[in-house]
């Protein structure tokens, strides 16, 4: 009964063409494995959606997989704006995706309504600003406003999120789906829980003993997971805690390849395409750039007290 | 008496600016650079008590360098809270809690309007930019906003292309006729050349105080709407000696604040 | 800066004849010290709110310091109805209390819009029972019903609750109130978080230090916080996980003792009024029971495994 | 075949017959007692992998002894996940995910709806009861209720004081009219005397099958409303062997099954 299978299997079985997806991640636990993956399937018509989206959304937008974004942001932090994103919206290359808008706040309160079968959820943002009078795919169901029932005063409503699937990225899970994290969560819990099912990618598999000495990190239930993929080293170039960090000189070089089409695809072939999985593309970086530089990512060891749920 | 060493570079004086709008005990949201470092030499100067957080879901962080994001790894060891965003953008800001906000845009209009979405029309724009992210629930929801921009006529305007993030909007009443929260809004715009501050009456920023290296008539003339000027405009206190030492020493030892006089900051 | 002060105090301070408190606990973490003071120092005309009230509600409201409650079920669990509630609502001893009635889906969600500044909160539940034809002091305000502006549908809605103090109690706070648990949650993050001001009561005061090793854990910052308290055994007859047992012979020995109005009254006289303080109280109950029976309570020693941020 | 032990107890029996209404693979929402021995029944024979949650925010729980309470120590240690209500009773219960819930009552009525609220006049009670805690949730969403319930004609009702858990309502099609979701609703009413079930059209409680000691004129007559018979009402069947075996040997060894006899389970 374990759900635990290869990120080929996992993207061939539950991720379909014109799937929802959420994909967790905020630089911290980027679930990268599976978008690279996605890509070399070569998806098509894909809804798109999470908070603060970066290079691995600008990378499926760039190698045409997504039909729709649903967000907030997108953008190479450091690296500056999203190359593919502002071809695919300024120039139509390879082609204009849809957008619907919203912020940091509105959507990942969304995804909660989402997770918590709230039909909608009420938001103080968004007001006296132009997200309200650009719609988009969700026409007039991109909010809504009434009075308030209670006091009267104006109220912004929108509506809750379904994914089809949610991927995302943790530390540690069990073969059945139990998935834990630690650190910045980004809308990891709230996504992933909104999700019709989910994909978890880990850096490792634990047994259920392990994630039964901490219940407490846990975000996601087996019973909303379809399928576990052990990943290590899967969020890079960014990072998971206590494992490794970001790689700034990768960002740099995805930033230098994406300025042109023709880079770009370079990028996917060497990084995508023509490796074969996860444990290809790292074998792939230690060869391009050194064991030295790729344990260098490794995270420094400080761990913190255990505790006991005892009593 | 404070003493100001003149080899300072603008963007530490812009932090600087930035670090005495924050009162002590101020819950403060941050994103990266300036902001960041303001808020930081607040807490080393005059604002011991301030308290910071990041809208990726961490409280209090205690960095070893400058964070590059607000998801940077260094804020994870040590923060005192770390959620996600639905805690910090909801729990945190949303139900009031955040006193200070620092904001920057592509385009930043005399009301305080920020925009971070498009540069033309929202179809076919000449440039898309990132999009709101944090910035707008920023801007609709702490108690005052702190708003940095470049000091020239394409980024500062009389009104910007998109309001991602509404400022007064159309001037006084406007935020609260939207249902925006009372006692929010824009506080200050800090350019590389100027503080403007907003007018209790008409909304609109005008200039309190010019850059050492400026002066009230070129402040104006880089200024594209007819900018008023403060009866007690008078030039920008320098960064002071205790100021440099938090940058420089404690918050930024590899000076990565220079990379912001390459994007013209200067 | 530190607000570490005596239970004494922080009641004093922080809690006001009139207020709204939300206390939390769930047999799990229940902060008893801090219901014995407000008893000790006779507070008035108090509203309470939790989930899932027992005993420590029980005994605020035969002790006359209970105007209203906000509830939506008390008991003393194994020990059957709650006899200080019944006589409360039946025969009006002390005084009858107001009662405005949820569940346990839609307190915990109005107390989570409290927390997240949203001003009202859709549930599914409560349709179709007789739960919407009882309004007390609430009015017309215990909710609303609206045709659902997104498809029309019969929505319940339920408004945001901000207690004017939270007082909680958890495994681990610092000496400025970031406060930590581990195990079962009940409504207590959205409690605490959608109150004004917050008691945290702990069973050990921590540097900032320790709480920065593992931040996950927090779920109340510092700056929410008024007063912390250190409180060892400080949810007795209740539990801290990976810190003591339910007292299930106490538990009784209250039940016995509430079954009348005299027997209350000399519970309280023996174990709030006469005790000056939760040090004089675990004094007591180690000279009555017995330092074997006290030591019994003590949690298994069973730590789990520790994390690392670092990166 | 089976083989059925005549030395059990009429709360093992109860039990048996819960265990037998779920599913492999079902989540199941349990608050303590009969119900959880049910589910954890289920567990060991026919349902293995179904797993259980309690409200206070506990999944998969590995209890070394019964739980006394959905707040009980031992659901801590080696549980899956562990949040709080919200968690479960929003992000679980709400969302549509929980498939069976327990619930008992002092009143149950002939459409399955469930008084634990008030014995009375709701302003002027004879009795006070705990009120609905997780009960009206769980009977509003979870796919399939089992109801357990003393048979007399005081706990059973044509019509309950107080609806604290809507069942049927008022009949066919009143849950679809207030808005419950489709598909939920009372599936079994499992009493001390017999195994109840609601007739598709009419929504009312029938009798299924009577205990062994009981009769269809026992349980008639016990029950305070026209109780419709089934066509192949029949003898329930007694817990087979391994079913006791689980109860007595893994699940309660010390026999806290036993207090329920003291309850009038018998």
């Amino acid at each position: 009964m374990s759900k635990v299978m290869p990120m080929k299997e996992a993207v061939q079985r539950y991720v379909i063409d014109g799937d929802f997806l959420f994909i967790g991640g905020y630089i911290c636990r980027t679930p990268f494995a599976a978008v690279h993956e996605i890509i070399r399937q070569k998806k098509r018509d894909l809804t798109i959606t999470r908070s603060n989206a970066a290079d691995d959304f600008d990378m499926m937008i760039g190698a045409g997989v997504v039909k729709r974004f649903i967000g907030t942001f997108l953008s190479l932090g450091l690296y500056g704006l999203g190359r593919c994103y502002r071809r695919s919206i300024e120039k139509e290359i390879p082609h204009k995706i849809e957008l619907e808008e919203y912020t940091n706040l509105s959507l990942p309160m969304m995804l909660m309504a989402g997770s918590m079968g709230m039909p909608f959820v009420p938001v103080k943002d968004m007001a006296g600003s132009d997200l309200l009078n650009v719609k988009s795919f969700m026409g007039e169901d991109k909010y809504k406003v009434i009075d308030s029932p209670f006091d009267g005063s104006p109220t912004v409503l929108v509506p809750a999120l379904n994914p089809d699937v949610a991927i995302i990225h943790v530390q540690q899970a069990d073969e059945m789906g139990n998935a834990q994290i630690w650190g910045i969560g980004g809308d990891c819990k709230v996504g992933a829980n909104a999700a019709k099912k989910v994909i978890v990618s880990c850096e490792r598999i634990v047994s259920r003993e392990v994630i039964g000495k901490d219940p407490s990190r846990t975000i996601v239930p087996d019973f909303k997971v379809a399928a576990v993929v052990e990943e290590p080293f899967g969020a890079h170039p960014g990072y998971t805690p206590g494992f490794y960090d970001v790689d700034f000189s990768f960002g740099s070089l995805y930033q230098q390849a994406s300025n042109t089409v023709e880079g770009f695809e370079e990028f996917l072939n060497e990084w995508v395409f023509d490796v074969e999985d996860r444990t290809a593309y790292v074998g792939h970086y230690i060869e391009r750039f050194g064991y030295p530089t790729f344990k260098n990512l490794e995270a420094a060891f400080d761990f913190g007290y255990p505790v006991s749920y005892a009593y | 008496m404070h003493t100001h060493p003149d080899d300072y570079i603008k963007p530490e004086l812009m932090a600087c600016c930035g670090a005495r709008e924050i009162t002590d005990g101020n819950i403060v949201i941050v994103g990266t650079g300036f902001p960041t470092m303001s808020a930081n030499i607040a807490k080393y100067t005059n604002a011991p008590n301030a308290t910071l957080m990041q809208e990726s879901g961490v409280y209090d962080a205690r960095p070893v360098r400058p964070a590059l994001s607000v998801g940077d790894p260094c804020l994870n060891p040590g923060a005192a809270m770390i959620g996600g965003l639905v805690d910090v953008m909801g729990m945190f800001l949303q139900s009031g809690w955040v006193d200070v906000g620092f904001l920057s845009g592509s385009q930043v209009d005399k009301f305080g309007n920020i925009n971070t979405t498009v540069i033309g029309d929202y179809e076919k724009p000449t440039s898309r930019l990132p999009g709101s992210g944090g910035a707008n629930p920023i801007g609709s929801l702490a108690k005052k906003i702190l708003i940095i921009a470049l000091h020239d006529k394409r980024r500062l305007s009389e009104r910007v292309d998109f309001i991602t993030t509404p400022g007064y909007i159309d001037g006084p009443g406007s935020r609260e006729k939207r249902g925006l929260p009372a006692g929010t809004g824009p506080g200050v715009i800090i350019t590389n050349k100027a503080v403007l501050r907003f007018d209790d009456d008409t909304k609109e920023a005008y200039l309190a105080t010019y850059h050492p290296d400026s002066s009230v008539d070129e402040v104006v003339s880089l200024t594209p709407w007819d900018l008023k000027v403060s009866d007690d405009v008078h030039e920008t206190e320098p960064p002071r000696e205790e100021e440099l030492r938090v940058v420089r020493e404690i918050l930024d030892p590899f000076g990565m604040i220079k990379i912001y006089e390459g994007r013209g900051y200067v």
